[in-house]
């Protein structure tokens, strides 16, 4: 098995995660497209893991500390929109612009 | 030109200075009639107000004792020479350049300590007269001596270093005297300029003196011949414009041309003053440079000589004609000083060192007792002019007489002080074959008489016209002009030649006393047939006065009837002299200062403030600029290269978290970018 | 006095800071004891530098006395290296008498918002600040004393100062003459320092081969000097400590802070930035500039010596068309400070002498001559001249203090001001081998008409300062002449100019041989 | 080396879960009007993670070692987690009136800190990247929520959203660049990644990894031009938590970027030099300029602390450039100066103006004007910090910018030299802003000196005032202090 595939689909799917982050308007679209980039990173690590052959099975390792974040992450994530949600009734990211730059 | 320094060094000199009386308590002590106008200065600040004549008691009594001392001094030079000098040092700069402050004491500042001291002590006592009832007599009790006590220390210098400090001395006090009645403008400003002038002038003096600490590594005036001889070579090339700069700070001082501005506007000061700055302080401190580094010109600046001629001719002739044209009569004698300080300053250039110097001397009382004279009229008309006087013979008999004497010395009338100290220097310039200069200076010995003439007809003569009834003034007054009167009657025979007083010759001799011989040439018998073409001169100047002027008339303006059409309104605007000097002055004030503080709040202070505002303005760009359109347009550019549409585009622009983000991932990309381009 | 060879110095630096915190615990309502802590303690830091000057062995003038090697930032070979020199003492000196004399001054002279207690305390800093960087031996202890001044004069401008406003040139823009001027004074002061940092930094990285070598030591690093200047970089070197030690002095075109300073600050703050901060630039260019890099000196000599006369002719000429008096004032301390800028670039002990006592001679005259305008503002509640006028027959004693200090600060021989320009342009006249002596005498000439425009404004300002009938306005008011307080802070300063003036010796009696070793280290011969 | 946990070297670590847990039990069982027990067990548990930490400074066991060195307690790690501990507990200090006073639940605030705190002092210990992004995320996690803590306003949640989603998207980054990394050179230790990246300098995949990774961490230290939420966030969160974000979590981010460049991948610094070089050169002339426009105190801020990450990246961007080791090691500790001193200058200035703010909490800055009159002494301690964080001597902040200045010089290089130069006029213009507050603080008359009404300064907040400033006077005087703590971490760098 070739890697190059498989980074590419991983640098692909990162690309998918960037542009929905950038694109979308809807928070909870933006987060999914964060877990498109976790993700992504995943297959890399696993990829990786398997091309090098590591007996401590790192690659797998970081990859399953990397989907427990994630999901740690995501939970915080919705408890902000949530609570952004009650107090403004919308959940579009381009609505928040009360600070500039 | 070194041959003379090496002779000098050698025999003559020696013998007569080691013969001399070098270290008795008189000459030790001498530095006690430098310090105690000082400490006068003090009591009268101090003090003054609470003494009965308002601190003038200490003024002369200090000058009374300087003056008993200097004549002590001039009486062991007369009988056995005295040559001291010692100092103290003030400072130490390395190895070779050492400040000093000491004092002198040789035939040259003996004769100036006491007349310095002795005409000042005069003018001192005349002052309390004149100065009764003025509105601050303590304060000008301190100035003048300031003025006497800064003199003192100009001529006690050994050095370079202290005369300049003597030097400024003088113009501090002429500054704070002519000034004294300050409330008016005018006043103030001939203070202004006396010192002003005196000021640009110094420059010389000081840049002078620096050349020749640096060139010879003294300051020293009894080193100076030595080491000259030792840096003979490096001198030589620097030896003219040292004597070009010293001698241009002597013309400020002494008010040579065109450095004479100052003097007539000097008038403004009380009478007294005029009389102690003409007679024995300020102006001659010029004429005493050039005589104490007389050596210098003598043998080593001998090329600047002739230009030195050539100024003291120009001052002593045209000065002369001014005060033709005055009406104020202290400005005619203002007039007359600079051209006798002319007659001076010619002497000396010529090689003359006893003739400048014994004009100084004999020029000290007349002038003196003439300005004495006028301040006593001045008093009893209470007006300058002469146009508000005539006729004040009989009221005032004697200031008329002292007058006259005082007018008949300074024109030159056998056998009063001025005809022999003139006589000398006319005898000088033809022996040192200035032949047209000698002729000049002939002419202006016409034309002194003819103004001296044309002021006692004014004054003393015709009817009065001016207003109230003048009468002589107190004995306080009159009683220093009799004593001055008698010293310029006299004195003149110090030195005709071939007379010897006391065993040790006569002036000549007492004022070659130092440690360098002077080399000027002595006339060992009168010059009759130079003395009669002087007097002659003298005498049809006071005979064509006479005719002009001594008719009386309605007004004055009448009898000031003399006119020439062509010189007539040059002499009225001094040879536009003082016109060119304020336009100097204007143009430093307003153009140049303007442009100056100009550039400074627009050209440099504007970069300041501007560099302040430029980096506000690029806070305002980097702010604003990056928050509109930059971020704006990096998102844009990110939206469309990833087919966004137009729609999207605008939508897009006001999501600010997407805005960062796109930022953030555009300046990654940008990185990548970069090092796949330059790494 | 064995405990004074080793504390001596330090107590002197510390003390006042002592003094500012017993000041600050105290509450604001015990304003005699705020007085009376800071003269103490000023009156104790003189006593403990004329003590210092006393025992000074005046035959070593050249070595550092009192001298105090503690490591302090081991990290860096930093240390807590003190000492004075003959060409620190005066200056020393000089610091602690002016403060001293200040808070003399201030006991009721107190400008708007009072507040004796933050005045005080700040003026106490700033002795502080002084004095350490007048006795550091460290590149880095004289950076942190040379700053550390900069704060409590700009609280003292920016607190204290004019409350009026002025517009801007050319922008247009009205700012508030305090706040401008403060924080001028800071950004000027501080990018000049900043590349000086970087300056005495790289000196540092080059002083050994080693790390453990490296040093910040002033005498290790002059002793090092012909290595130094041979370096590459050494030009840059000389660049960052020039600009650092230009501005502070301050040099033509870095000037222009002073004249806002000066003009914005309240009187002591004007006395104390005239007669010392002013000082601390041109003595870093004598400490350290000079010795460290002797050969880039050389080369930019020329260039100082130019700045220095444009400084003289342009200050002058600035100073006549002024109506401000305090301005007038300020505006000259650029002349001034060009004749000492011009004796430092002549690089012989000549003029560096001459730039010292140049130093102390126009600390105390300046000084006094802002004492002078502060009072004088005080009791006409302006400085403007053309509303000024006859102030010697309202006041006839401070007008004739005036009168006097305007003299000794024309340079009259005599008085103190004197040497320094005398002696600058003697030095100018002979520079060092190698320097170009038409430049040089050039400059010498140019000078010396400086005199002459330094005598014209002095002159012009006393005119209309202080001659000429009272303007019509004042007709009806009361002025009292000078107080007891005011008599007691500046007798001192004006016999101190007499004395300096008559018997320079004073200050050169310490300064000559150090100076001389100084120049021979540097230059050789 | 070897996988037994040395229960004593982490004690520190255990000590604040520990408290974590008590401060959340505690939330539980407290009624409403004793929550105060919640902040007392929080400050009391940070405080008592101090003894440990002095423990394990002062015996000479040396480095403990677990995890297969993927955990490593040297004294790197002790000194920065005493600096986390010491900055948790000021904030902490800081955050009890602040939070009394708001109507919001007390119990989780102290919990979501102590985490933090937990995760930066994770961070320190982190020898190889699995952990170091445990301990990342477990900064940044707490934070995103802190950030919101005032749940009704909605500054408050935008703070938070912007931060939470730049904070994924950086970790994102990070985390393939790590990805890449790991599959560049096979290892996950940084001692692995070290050795295994020699000669590989020139690889893209390589480049790109040590990029992002680089990337990851300057959105952490909020470098220009990943610095854009930093002003939003600082705003609108809780202003203690935005002292703990300017400083502790920014020192975490510092923490990371050590390990990372100098011990994990010295090899590649011609890959993050420049970039950091430039980062510096941006962070430090952009922030500045904007800075000079700000009327929000707290916005003005957040770009002094954009800028100052500009001056602390300054020593890595010359280590990056320079090869010379004596350079390198001095532009760590210079770091680690740096970072310490700005700390507590940093979260004195935060102290000031939580104690100095008006009930409406405007934060505009010239609503504090004659406020030094009011209150001398708080204004004499804005003076102090302000003038710290502009380093003027003889406040500590000289000091951090001294060492800055002396590892730029000591790069020796063209591009140092303009690098300090650079620094140089912008510690000049940084001048300008902090004076403008001291200025308005001091010398500017107040508008409505009557109607204005200040909260009482609680004793929690003075004692932070006195110990930040304590500090920064001490490390003023006798730099030595913190040199002592910064040069014993100066072997990490050497490897």
């Amino acid at each position: 098995m070739t890697l190059a595939p498989v980074l590419v689909l991983a640098a692909l799917l990162f690309s998918l995660g960037v542009y929905g982050l950038l694109a979308r308007r809807n928070a909870v679209l933006v987060l999914l497209a964060i877990e498109l980039m976790l993700n992504a990173v995943n297959i890399n690590l696993v990829a990786f893991e398997a091309m090098l052959q590591d007996s401590l099975a790192t690659g797998q390792v970081f990859a399953i500390f990397v989907i427990t974040v994630a999901a740690a992450e995501v939970g915080i994530g919705l408890a902000i929109v949530l609570l952004i949600f009650r107090n403004r009734a919308t959940a579009n990211v381009d609505e928040f612009s009360l600070m500039k730059w | 030109m070194t041959n003379f320094l090496l002779a000098a060094a050698e025999e003559e000199v020696h013998s007569a200075v080691e013969a001399a009386y070098t270290s008795g308590f008189w000459a030790e002590y001498a530095w006690i009639m430098l310090v105690i106008p000082w400490i006068a200065v003090l009591g009268i600040i101090f003090f003054g107000k609470r003494m009965k004549y308002l601190g003038a008691e200490i003024a002369i009594g200090m000058l009374a004792f300087n003056t008993i001392w200097a004549s002590i001094l001039f009486i062991l030079n007369i009988t056995k020479g005295v040559v001291y000098e010692g100092a103290v040092t003030i400072a130490e700069i390395g190895s070779n350049l050492i400040f000093e402050l000491g004092w002198v004491v040789d035939g040259l500042s003996i004769m100036m300590y006491f007349v310095v001291s002795f005409v000042g002590l005069v003018i001192f006592i005349y002052a309390v007269g004149y100065m009764k009832g003025d509105v601050r007599v303590t304060w000008f009790f301190a100035s003048f001596t300031i003025f006497a006590g800064s003199m003192l220390v100009l001529v006690g210098a050994p050095n370079l270093v202290q005369l300049i400090i003597g030097w400024e001395g003088v113009g501090v006090a002429s500054y704070l005297l002519i000034g004294h009645y300050w409330e008016q403008k005018e006043n103030s400003s001939a203070g202004m300029k006396a010192f002003f002038t005196n000021k640009v002038a110094d420059i010389g003096l000081i840049i002078g003196a620096i050349m020749v600490g640096v060139t010879l590594g003294t300051f020293k005036f009894s080193e100076l011949s030595n080491a000259a001889a030792e840096h003979a070579d490096s001198l030589a090339l620097v030896a003219g414009m040292i004597g070009a700069l010293l001698f241009f700070g002597a013309m400020g001082k002494s008010a040579q041309f065109p450095f004479h501005i100052w003097l007539p506007d000097a008038m403004a000061g009380p009478t007294p003053v005029s009389a102690l700055m003409h007679a024995a302080t300020m102006v001659t401190a010029g004429v005493y440079l050039m005589a104490r580094t007389f050596p210098l010109y003598q043998n080593l600046a001998e090329d600047i000589r002739p230009w030195m001629v050539a100024i003291a001719t120009i001052t002593l002739f045209a000065m002369g004609l001014l005060a033709l044209v005055a009406d104020d009569i202290k400005k005619v004698l203002a007039y007359s000083t600079v051209s006798q300080l002319g007659y001076m300053m010619v002497a000396v250039a010529a090689g003359g060192y006893t003739a400048g110097v014994f004009h100084l001397f004999t020029h000290a009382f007349f002038k003196a007792l003439l300005f004495l004279g006028a301040g006593s009229v001045i008093h009893a008309v209470h007006s300058n002019n002469m146009s508000d006087m005539g006729g004040l013979r009989k009221d005032m008999p004697r200031t008329y007489w002292t007058f006259v004497i005082g007018s008949a010395a300074l024109a030159g009338i056998i056998p009063f002080s001025g005809f022999w100290s003139k006589d000398e220097i006319l005898v000088t310039l033809g022996h040192e074959g200035y032949t047209a200069v000698m002729w000049i200076a002939i002419a202006g010995a016409f034309i002194t008489a003819f103004y001296m003439t044309r002021a006692i007809m004014l004054t003393f003569h015709g009817s009065y016209k001016g207003h109230g009834h003048p009468h002589e003034s107190e004995p306080v007054m009159t009683v220093p002009l009799i004593i001055l009167a008698g010293f310029a009657a006299v004195v003149g025979f110090l030195n005709i030649p071939g007379v010897e007083f006391g065993g040790r010759g006569n002036f000549t001799q007492w004022l070659g006393m130092r440690e360098v011989v002077m080399g000027d040439h002595h006339p060992t018998a009168p010059d009759w047939g130079m003395a009669a073409i002087g007097l002659g001169a003298a005498l049809l100047g006071v005979l064509a006065g006479l005719a002009l002027f001594a008719r009386d008339k309605a007004t004055q303006q009448e009898r000031d009837k003399f006119e020439i059409p062509a010189l007539y309104p040059l002499l009225r605007r001094k040879y536009y002299m003082d016109d060119a000097a304020l336009g100097l002055v204007w143009l430093i004030k307003a153009p140049f200062a303007r442009a100056i503080d100009w550039i400074n709040d627009y050209i440099i202070d504007g970069v300041v403030n501007t560099m302040g505002f430029l980096t506000a303005g690029l806070a305002q760009l980097v702010y604003g600029g990056l928050d509109q359109r930059g971020i704006d347009l990096g998102f844009n550019a990110f939206a469309y290269a990833s087919g966004g549409s137009g729609e999207r585009l605008r939508r897009l622009q006001t999501g600010r978290v997407q805005q960062y983000a796109s930022v953030f991932v555009g300046a990654a990309v940008m990185f990548v970018i970069g090092f796949v381009i330059f790494g | 006095m064995e405990w004074f060879d080793t504390w001596g110095l330090s107590l002197i630096v510390f003390l006042p800071l002592v003094g500012a915190l017993l000041v600050v615990l105290l509450p604001r309502e015990q304003e005699e004891s705020h007085k009376w802590i800071s003269l103490i303690t000023t009156g104790i830091v003189l006593i403990l530098s004329v003590v210092a000057a006393a025992n000074f062995d005046f035959g070593a003038a050249k070595s550092f006395q009192y001298e105090v090697n503690e490591s302090w930032i081991s990290a860096i070979g930093a240390n807590y290296h003190v000492g004075v020199d003959g060409i620190s003492l005066p200056l020393l000196v000089l610091s602690g008498f002016v403060t001293l004399l200040s808070v003399i001054y201030s006991w009721n002279h107190w400008e708007e918002p009072r507040n004796p207690k933050a005045f005080l305390a700040l003026m106490l800093v700033l002795l502080t600040g002084m004095n350490g960087t007048f006795v550091a031996l460290d590149l880095v202890l004289f950076f942190i004393f040379f700053e550390l001044v900069l704060l409590p004069m700009y609280f003292m401008i920016g607190i204290w100062g004019d409350k009026s406003e002025r517009v801007l040139p050319v922008f247009g823009k009205t700012v508030s003459v305090r706040l401008y001027a403060a924080i001028k004074f800071f950004l000027f002061t501080l990018f000049g320092s900043a590349f000086m940092l970087l300056g005495f930094l790289a000196l540092y990285l080059n002083s050994a081969d080693t790390v453990a070598g490296r040093t910040f030591d002033i005498p290790a690093l002059i002793a090092r000097a012909p290595e130094l200047t041979m370096l590459p970089v050494a030009g840059w070197i000389f660049a960052g400590l020039f600009l650092g030690f230009a501005v502070k002095v301050p040099m033509f075109p870095f000037h222009t802070w002073l004249p806002d300073a000066h003009t914005a600050a309240p009187t002591v703050g004007s006395v104390l930035l005239a007669a010392i901060l002013l000082k601390l630039g041109s003595y870093g260019f004598i400490r350290i500039a000079i010795p460290i890099l002797p050969e880039q000196a050389k080369q930019w000599a020329p260039v100082i010596a130019v700045l220095a006369v444009i400084g003289i002719i342009y200050g002058a000429l600035a100073c006549l068309a002024q109506t401000d008096m305090k301005r007038l004032i300020a505006f000259s301390s650029v002349g001034h400070m060009g004749f000492v800028m011009l004796g430092i670039a002549t690089l012989t002990d000549v003029g560096i002498n001459a730039a010292i006592i140049g130093m102390v001679a126009h600390g105390v005259i300046t000084g006094l001559l802002f004492f002078l305008a502060g009072s004088m503002s005080h009791r006409y509640h302006t400085r403007d001249m053309d509303r000024l006028g006859g102030n010697q027959k309202l006041m006839p004693m401070l007008g004739g203090i005036l009168a006097f200090t305007a003299m000794a600060s024309l340079g009259l021989p005599g008085l103190a001001g004197f040497w320094g320009e005398f002696m600058a342009l003697l030095g100018s006249y002979s520079p060092l081998d190698g320097l170009s002596l038409g430049l040089f005498r050039t400059a010498m000439v140019i000078g010396a008409v400086g005199t002459v425009l330094t005598a014209g404004y002095l002159l012009w300002m006393l005119q209309k300062v202080n001659l000429g009938e009272p303007k019509a306005e004042w007709d009806d008011q009361k002025f009292h002449d000078a107080d007891k307080f005011e008599l007691a802070a500046w007798v001192p300063l004006i016999v101190t100019i007499i004395a300096i003036g008559v018997y320079p010796k004073i200050v050169f009696g310490a300064t000559t041989e150090a100076v001389e070793a100084l120049v021979k280290t540097a230059f050789g011969g | 080396m070897g996988y037994d946990i040395d229960y004593l070297a982490i004690a520190p670590e255990i000590t604040v879960a520990v408290a974590a847990m008590v401060v959340l039990s505690l939330d539980l069982v407290l009624p409403r009007r004793q929550k105060y027990w919640t902040a007392i067990a929080a400050v009391l548990g940070v405080g008592f993670a101090a003894f440990p930490l002095i423990t394990l400074a002062i015996s000479d066991s040396g480095a403990a070692s677990m995890f297969n060195g993927s955990y490593v307690v040297d004294d790197f790690a002790l000194v920065l987690k005493g600096l986390f501990v010491a900055a948790g507990y000021l904030v902490l200090l800081m955050s009890v009136q602040y939070i009394e006073s708001d109507r919001y639940y007390q119990g989780e605030y102290y919990f979501l800190v102590l985490m933090s705190i937990l995760g930066s002092m994770v961070m320190a210990s982190s020898r190889d990247l699995i952990v170091l992004f445990i301990g990342l995320e477990l900064v940044s996690g707490p934070l995103f929520l802190l950030a919101g803590w005032r749940k009704g306003d909605a500054r408050s949640n935008e703070a938070s959203l912007k931060y939470f989603l730049l904070g994924v998207l950086s970790a994102a980054i990070m985390l393939y660049g790590m990805s890449l990394l790991y599959g560049a050179t096979g290892e996950v230790t940084f001692d692995g990644i070290r050795a295994a990246s020699a000669g590989m300098t020139g690889e893209p995949l390589f480049i790109l990894a040590v990029l992002f990774v680089v990337i990851g961490f300057a959105f952490k230290v909020s470098a220009v031009p990943f610095h854009f939420w930093a002003p939003d966030t600082y705003e609108g969160a809780p202003t203690p938590i935005t002292a703990y974000l300017s400083v502790s979590s920014k020192a975490a981010g510092f923490v990371g970027l050590l390990i990372i460049t100098y011990r994990a991948l010295p090899e590649a610094s011609a890959v993050w030099g420049p970039a950091i070089w430039i980062m510096a050169v941006l962070s430090m002339t952009v922030a500045n300029l904007t800075a000079l426009r700000q009327q929000n105190i707290v916005r003005l801020l957040a770009y002094s602390s954009v800028a100052q990450a500009g001056f602390m990246l300054v020593p890595f961007a010359v280590a990056g450039v320079s090869n010379d080791v004596d350079a390198l090691g001095s532009a760590f500790t210079a770091t680690i100066t740096y970072l310490i001193i700005y700390a507590f200058m940093n979260l004195g200035a935060f102290a000031i103006v939580i104690a100095g703010a008006r009930r409406t909490r405007t934060g505009d800055i010239d609503g504090w004007a004659g406020f030094g009159r009011r209150s001398p002494v708080l204004g004499f301690l804005a003076a102090v910090f302000f003038f710290s964080l502009a380093g003027i001597p003889p406040l500590a902040g000289w000091y951090a910018k001294f060492v800055m200045f002396s590892s730029a010089i000591g790069g020796g290089s063209v591009w140092t030299g303009l690098l300090a130069a650079i620094a140089a006029v912008n510690a000049v213009i940084a001048f300008y802003y902090y004076a403008r507050v001291v200025k308005t603080i001091w010398m500017d008359e107040a508008p409505d000196a009557a109607g204005v009404e200040y909260e009482p300064v609680a004793g929690s907040l003075r004692l932070a005032l006195v110990l930040a400033a304590a500090v920064v006077f001490i490390a003023g005087f006798f730099p030595d202090v913190i040199n002592f703590f910064s040069e014993t971490t100066r072997l990490l760098a050497s490897g």
